[in-house]
C-alpha cells in the first residue's frame, strides 16, 4: 500500500468533515501548526503584558502601572516567574518547535503528514489544557506561583514561604501537561523524520531546520525525564507532606536545583537550535548561496546537543555544591562555544560572495545572528566559574539569556513567518510593514539589554522589586528607565506586525508556489499545500541548498530535479 | 494512538526500503521505544534521587525493614508471570490463534490487577495503618512516590492489555492486532523491568 | 510491517520464552536467598543488583525481543541510560563534599 | 574600561577576579567586534546588485572548510587558556579557606541577615554568642570566616565590593571567606529569590581599622547572659 493512497483514503474522509473537525480537531500537520501558531501568540501577549508591568516598577518603583494599577512585590514576583514559565515553555517551544516543527518537518522530508496525525492533534490539545491551568492559575485570589520560574526549592516546596498554595500547585500540574505534550511531539518528530522520509531523502540531505528541529526533540526527550521525577516530588512535598526538598525533613534543596537544571540547560538548546535552523534556511535562500560547509553544521548541531546534557551544574557553582565540580564544569560549558563559533563562522562564511536580497525574512535572519553572537560571547564571563561569581545572579544573566533567546526565538521566529507566510496562507506579506517591524525590534531590543548589561556589571541583582535600598544601585536607575522606555517602544513595533499578519491572511497578494526560488520541497507545492502533501511522492535527487550552480541558467534547482549533468561536474561533484 | 500508529505503520515501509534501513522497522515500534527512553529518564531521575538521599543520610535500612518484602517477592513473582504469558500472547497471535491470545491476554490482565490488589490492600493500607505514610520520613516517602509512580503505569499497562482483551471477542485484523499486542507488550515488559530494580532498592536495602 | 522483520519471529519461540520465565523465578530466588543468608551488606547489595541486572537483561533482549532489533533501537535504550548513570555519577561527589564538610 | 562599571574591589581575590574578568572582556571582545564587522561588510558588499551570480562554495572540501575550522581552532585554543586562566581565582576563593582569625556566623532568614559574633569567650556556638541584625563589622585586613546558614529557603551573600557570593542553603553550614582591605561601609545582597521581601533582605559590612573594631567589640559584643545577669 503505497504512501499516496494511504493518506489520500485518510484525506478524504477529512473533506466529507465539517469546519470543526477541519479547523479545531483536525489532524492534517499544516493546520495543527497554526494552531499552535496562534497558542503561542497569545501567550506571548501575556508575557509581553507581564514584561511591561515588572519594567514598569523596576523603572519607576511604587507607581500605578499605567492600564493596570498598583503592583505591589508580591506581585512582581508572581510575574516574573509567569514571564519566565509563558515565555520559555508556552512561547519558545510551542513557537519553533510546535508550529514551525509541524509544519516543517513533513513537508520538507516528503511525507504526506506526520507520523502519527492523531497524536499530534492530542499533543496540541494537551499544550492547550496546559495553558489553560497556567491562565487561570493567575486568576487565582492569592495569585499564581512566585518562586521564579526556576522553582526553586524550599521556596516553592512549601506555602508557607510564599504565600501560594494552589498557584504553585497549578504551575507544577501545568509544566507537567506542557512536558506530557512535547513528549508526544518529540515522538511525532523523531518517527517522522527517521521513517517517513522520501526516496533519496538520505539523512544529509534534509535541511538543516529538520536538524535543528529533529535534535531538539531528542535533547528534550532525554533531558525531561529527571524534571518530571521532581514535579512530581515537589508536588508530593506541597500536597503529601513528604519533604524531598525541606531540609527540616531530611530533603536536600540542591537536588532540585539539580533536577531542574539537568533538563534546564538542554531547554536552552531545544529552544535556540530551531532558531538556528530557520536563519539557516533563510540566509542560504536570500544569499542564493549554498550554505558554507552543511555537514560541518550538522556535526556541530548534534555536538551541541551531546555536550548541553553535562553543562548543566554551571548554573549552580556558587549554589553550594561541592566547588571541586566547578572546574570540569566551566571546561565543558566554555567548551560548547566550540560548536556555536562553528556555526557562526558557516552563516558569516555563507555570506561570502553572495548575492543577497535584503527581504524582511533576510532581515530577521541577519539581525537574530548578530544579536545572538552578544549572547553567545557574553556567556564566556558566565562560564568561567571565578567570573561567575561576581556575575551570578545579576542583571549580566538576565540580558545575556535574553540575548541567546531573544534573536533565536523571536528574530528568527518572525523571520520564519516573513519566510513561510506564503506557504502557510497562500498570500504575500507587506515588505515595507515587515521592514519598520524589523528596524523597530532591531533597534528597541538592543536598547532594552544593553543597558542591563552595564547596569549588572554595576551589580545589580536580578528580581529585585525595587533598588532604593541599595545606595550603590542609586546611580544605575537611569539605565533602568531607558531599558523601560525601549521595552514600550519594543512592544509597540510589534503592531505593524500584526496588522500586517491578520490583513495578509486576506488582502496580501496572492503567492504563487515558490515566490522565494527556494529549492527544499515545501516550494515544490501549492501554496497553500493541499492534503495528502505530496499528490505524487516526491523523489529526491541531492541536497537542499544548491543555488548557483555554475553552468545553469537559473540559480536554483529544486530537490525533486535532478541535477544536470554538466553543472553536477562544475560544481565539483 | 495504537490505532494511529498502525495506520501509519502500515503507510510507507515497503516503497521507502530503497532510501534507508531505518524504514524496515514499523512506526509504531520506534515511536514506542522513543517513548520508554524518556521513561527510562523518569525513573532514573527518581532513582537518582533516592540513591543520593541513602548516602547523604542513612537511616534507609532502619526503616526498610518495616515494608513486607515476602509480599515485595510476590508480587515480583506475579509481574515476572505477567510479562510471560504478555510474551506468549505475542507468540500466539502470530500463530493467528485467537484463542490462546484471548487467554493469555486475560491472564495478564488478572496478573496485573493481582499485583495492584497486593500493593494497595495487602502493603499500602496495613502500612499506613502502622503509622508509615508518606509523611514520615525520606524512605517512606520514596518508598510511596516510586511504587505510587510505578503502580500508575501498572494500571495504564492493565487498561491497554484490557482494550486489547476486549478486541479479541470481535472479529479481527492479525496484523494490527499483532503490532497492537507487540507494543502493548513492549510497555508492559518495562513496567516489569522497572519493578525489577524497584524491588530490591526498596525492599532488600 | 516488513517482511524482514516478520520473518524473523515466524518461527515459535513460546518454550524458550516459558525458559526464560523458568530462569527469571530462579534469579528472583537466588536474589532473596542472598538477602535472608547472613552476610555481608555491602557484599549482599552487589549480588543482589547483579542478580536484578541479569533479569533485568533476560527480560529486555527475550521479552522485548531486543535481540532482534536494529542498532537504531539498542541506541534508543542506550543512550538515556549512559545520561543517567553520567547523571547519578556527577551527583556523588556533591554528597561525599556533604560529608566532608559535615552536613 | 570594564572595571570603570563595576563597584570597587576592596578584597584580597578580588582582584583576581576582576583581571579574569578583564581578560575574557578583552579576548571575547575582540571576537565579537571582528565577526560582527566582517559580517555587516559582507552584507554591503554582496547585497544583490543586478543579475550577478553568486559565488557556489560548499564548504566540503578541506581547503574550503579550513576558513572556519582553523578560527574554530583558535577559538578552542583561547577557551582553554581562559578555563587554565580562571581556574586559579577560583581556587583561592572557594577551594581555600586560609586559618581565620575572625569568625562570624551569619544565619538567613526571610528577610534578614543574623550576624552571630562569638562572645568574650571566642567561640562561636556557645551561649554567649551575640547576634546582630544586617550589620557586619569586621576588622580591616583579616581573615574573616563565615559559617553560613539558613533558617528557611534559599538565600545568597553577596557582596560585590569583595566579589564574593555564596548561596546560602538551609540544613547546610557552608564556609566563605573574605580579606578586606580598605576600611569604608560596603552592602550586602541577597541574590537569590527569597519572597516578595527579598528586595528589603540588605545589610552592610562595616571595615573597620583594628582600632575602631576593638572599640566597637567593647561596646557591643558583651555576652547577652551576662547584661541580663546585672
Amino acid at each position: 500500500m503505497s504512501t499516496a493512497v494511504a493518506a489520500g483514503a485518510h484525506a478524504h474522509e477529512h473533506h466529507e468533515l465539517g469546519f470543526i473537525r477541519r479547523y479545531i480537531f483536525s489532524t492534517d500537520h499544516k493546520v495543527i501548526a497554526k494552531q499552535y501558531m496562534t497558542a503561542s501568540a497569545l501567550m506571548a501577549i501575556l508575557g509581553g503584558l507581564a514584561a511591561y508591568l515588572i519594567r514598569w516598577q523596576l523603572a519607576w518603583p511604587e507607581t500605578d502601572v499605567p492600564g493596570w494599577g498598583p503592583f505591589g512585590p508580591e506581585n512582581y514576583n508572581a510575574y516574573i516567574t509567569m514571564h519566565g514559565t509563558i515565555m520559555i515553555f508556552f512561547v519558545a517551544m510551542p513557537f519553533l518547535l510546535g508550529a514551525f516543527g509541524n509544519f516543517l518537518i513533513p513537508l520538507m522530508v516528503g511525507a504526506d503528514d506526520m507520523a502519527f496525525p492523531r497524536l499530534n492533534a492530542l499533543s496540541f490539545w494537551t499544550l492547550t489544557v496546559a495553558s489553560t491551568i497556567l491562565v487561570v492559575s493567575m486568576f487565582l485570589p492569592e495569585g499564581p506561583a512566585a518562586a521564579g520560574w526556576t522553582g526553586y526549592a524550599p521556596l516553592s516546596a512549601n506555602a508557607l514561604y510564599t504565600g501560594v498554595h494552589w498557584g504553585q500547585n497549578l504551575w507544577i500540574l501545568a509544566i507537567a501537561a506542557e512536558f506530557a505534550s512535547f513528549l508526544m511531539g518529540g515522538i511525532n518528530f523523531l518517527v517522522t523524520t527517521l521513517n517517513m522520509r522520501a526516496p533519496g531523502m538520505s539523512l544529509m540531505r534534509m535541511p538543516l531546520i529538520v536538524w535543528t528541529e529533529v535534535t531538539a526533540s531528542v535533547l528534550f526527550l532525554l533531558s525531561v525525564g529527571p524534571l518530571i521525577a521532581g514535579a512530581i516530588m515537589l508536588f508530593l512535598d506541597r500536597t503529601m507532606g513528604t519533604g524531598f526538598f525541606l531540609p527540616d525533613k531530611g530533603g536536600d534543596p540542591l537536588l532540585w536545583e539539580h533536577l531542574f537544571w539537568f533538563f534546564g540547560h538542554p531547554e536552552v538548546y531545544v529552544v535556540a537550535l530551531p532558531g538556528f535552523g530557520i536563519m539557516l534556511e533563510i540566509l542560504s535562500v536570500f544569499s542564493r548561496k549554498p550554505i558554507f560547509g552543511y555537514k560541518m553544521i550538522v556535526y556541530s548541531t548534534i555536538t551541541t546537543g551531546i555536550l548541553s546534557f553535562v553543562v548543566w551544574a554551571h548554573h549552580m557553582f556558587v549554589s553550594g555544591i561541592d566547588p571541586r565540580l566547578a572546574t570540569p564544569f566551566s571546561i565543558t560549558t566554555i567548551l560548547i562555544s566550540v560548536p556555536f563559533a562553528i556555526l557562526v563562522f558557516c552563516m558569516t562564511a555563507t555570506l561570502y560572495g553572495a548575492s543577497i536580497r535584503f527581504t524582511a525574512a533576510m532581515l530577521f535572519a541577519l539581525g537574530g545572528l548578530i544579536t545572538f553572537i552578544l549572547g553567545g560571547v557574553t556567556g564566556i564571563f558566565l562560564g568561567s566559574a571565578s567570573s561567575d561569581i561576581y556575575m551570578h545572579g545579576t542583571y549580566f544573566v538576565v540580558s545575556h539569556f535574553h540575548y541567546v533567546l531573544f534573536p533565536t526565538v523571536f528574530f528568527g521566529g518572525f523571520g520564519g513567518l516573513y519566510f513561510w507566510y506564503p506557504k502557510m496562507f497562500g498570500r504575500m506579506m507587506n515588505e515595507t510593514l515587515g521592514k519598520i517591524h524589523f528596524w523597530g525590534t532591531f533597534i528597541f531590543f538592543n536598547c532594552v539589554f544593553i543597558p542591563l548589561f552595564f547596569a549588572g556589571l554595576g551589580g545589580t541583582p536580578r528580581r529585585l522589586y525595587e533598588f532604593s535600598n541599595y545606595e550603590m544601585l542609586a546611580h544605575l536607575q537611569p539605565l533602568q528607565v531607558m531599558a523601560t522606555w525601549s521595552l514600550i517602544g519594543l512592544l509597540i513595533v510589534q503592531l505593524p506586525f500584526l496588522f500586517n499578519f491578520s490583513y495578509s491572511m486576506f488582502r496580501g497578494k496572492v503567492a504563487e508556489k515558490n515566490p522565494w526560488h527556494a529549492n527544499s520541497l515545501e516550494w515544490t507545492l501549492d501554496s497553500p499545500p493541499p492534503h495528502p502533501n505530496f499528490p505524487t511522492p516526491p523523489r529526491v535527487y541531492h541536497d537542499p541548498y544548491e543555488y548557483s550552480v555554475p553552468g545553469m541558467s537559473e540559480d536554483w534547482l529544486p530537490q525533486d530535479q535532478p541535477m544536470p549533468v554538466g553543472a553536477a561536474t562544475a560544481a565539483g561533484k | 494512538m495504537s490505532a494511529a500508529q498502525a495506520s501509519a505503520g502500515t503507510t510507507m515501509a515497503p516503497e521507502v526500503v530503497e532510501t534507508d534501513s531505518l524504514h524496515q522497522i514499523p512506526l509504531g515500534k520506534v515511536a514506542i521505544w522513543w517513548f520508554l527512553a524518556s521513561e527510562i529518564m523518569v525513573f532514573g531521575g527518581l532513582i537518582t534521587s533516592y540513591l543520593l538521599m541513602m548516602f547523604a543520610h542513612g537511616g534507609f535500612a532502619e526503616q526498610a525493614v518495616h515494608v513486607k518484602w515476602k509480599l515485595g517477592a510476590l508480587n515480583t513473582l506475579v509481574l515476572l508471570t505477567s510479562s510471560m504469558t504478555m510474551i506468549l500472547a505475542l507468540a500466539s497471535a502470530r500463530k493467528k490463534d485467537l484463542e490462546k491470545t484471548r487467554m493469555f491476554l486475560g491472564i495478564t490482565v488478572l496478573l496485573g490487577l493481582t499485583f495492584l490488589v497486593i500493593k494497595i490492600f495487602f502493603e499500602y493500607i496495613p502500612e499506613i495503618g502502622e503509622g508509615f505514610t508518606p509523611a514520615s520520613g525520606m524512605f517512606w516517602s520514596f518508598y510511596f512516590g516510586m511504587t505510587g509512580l510505578h503502580g500508575v503505569h501498572v494500571f495504564g499497562g492493565i487498561v491497554a492489555n484490557f482494550c486489547l482483551f476486549v478486541y479479541t471477542m470481535r472479529k479481527v485484523d492479525w496484523s494490527l492486532l499483532e503490532r497492537r499486542v507487540e507494543y502493548a507488550g513492549l510497555y508492559w515488559h518495562f513496567v516489569d523491568v522497572v519493578w525489577i530494580f524497584l524491588f530490591p532498592l526498596l525492599y532488600l536495602t | 510491517m516488513s517482511e524482514a522483520v516478520a520473518g524473523e519471529h515466524t518461527r515459535d519461540e513460546s518454550s524458550l520464552y516459558v525458559m526464560i520465565w523458568g530462569w527469571l523465578i530462579f534469579l528472583l530466588i537466588a536474589g532473596l536467598a542472598i538477602f535472608v543468608l547472613p552476610i555481608s551488606k555491602a557484599l549482599a547489595a552487589f549480588l543482589i543488583f547483579s542478580i536484578a541486572a541479569v533479569k533485568a537483561a533476560l527480560v529486555i533482549r527475550n521479552y522485548m525481543h531486543l535481540k532482534h532489533e536494529h542498532l537504531l533501537i539498542y541506541l534508543i535504550v542506550l543512550i538515556p541510560l549512559l545520561f543517567f548513570f553520567g547523571f547519578m555519577m556527577t551527583l556523588i561527589p556533591d554528597i561525599v563534599y556533604r560529608h566532608a564538610m559535615g552536613m | 574600561m570594564i572595571q570603570n562599571w563595576m563597584p570597587e574591589s576592596v578584597s584580597t581575590f578580588g582582584g583576581d577576579i576582576d583581571s579574569i574578568i578583564r581578560l575574557i572582556f578583552y579576548i571575547v571582545g575582540v571576537w565579537f567586534v571582528a565577526v560582527e564587522v566582517l559580517i555587516v561588510y559582507f552584507a554591503i558588499r554582496y547585497r544583490r546588485r543586478g543579475p550577478r551570480q553568486a559565488a557556489y562554495l560548499k564548504g566540503d572540501s578541506w581547503r574550503e572548510a579550513s576558513w572556519v575550522l582553523i578560527p574554530v581552532a583558535i577559538v578552542l585554543v583561547l577557551d582553554l587558556g581562559l578555563d587554565v586562566a580562571g581556574h586559579a581565582a577560583w581556587e583561592t576563593e572557594k577551594l581555600t579557606l586560609p586559618t581565620a582569625e575572625y569568625e562570624v556566623g551569619v544565619s538567613a532568614k526571610q528577610f534578614n541577615w543574623e550576624f552571630v559574633y562569638p562572645g568574650p569567650d571566642g567561640k562561636l556556638g556557645t551561649e554567649d554568642d551575640v547576634t546582630i541584625e544586617n550589620e557586619l563589622h569586621v576588622p580591616v585586613g583579616k581573615v574573616v570566616r563565615l559559617e553560613l546558614s539558613s533558617k528557611d529557603v534559599l538565600h545568597s551573600f553577596s557582596v560585590p565590593n569583595f566579589r564574593l557570593r555564596q548561596d546560602v542553603v538551609p540544613g547546610r553550614v557552608i564556609r566563605a571567606w573574605f580579606q578586606a582591605d580598605k576600611p569604608g561601609t560596603y552592602e550586602i545582597q541577597c541574590t537569590e529569590l527569597c519572597g516578595f521581601g527579598h528586595y528589603t533582605m540588605h545589610g552592610n559590612v562595616f571595615v573597620q581599622t583594628q582600632q575602631d573594631y576593638d572599640n566597637w567589640k567593647r561596646d557591643n559584643l558583651k555576652p547577652a547572659s551576662a547584661a541580663g545577669a546585672q
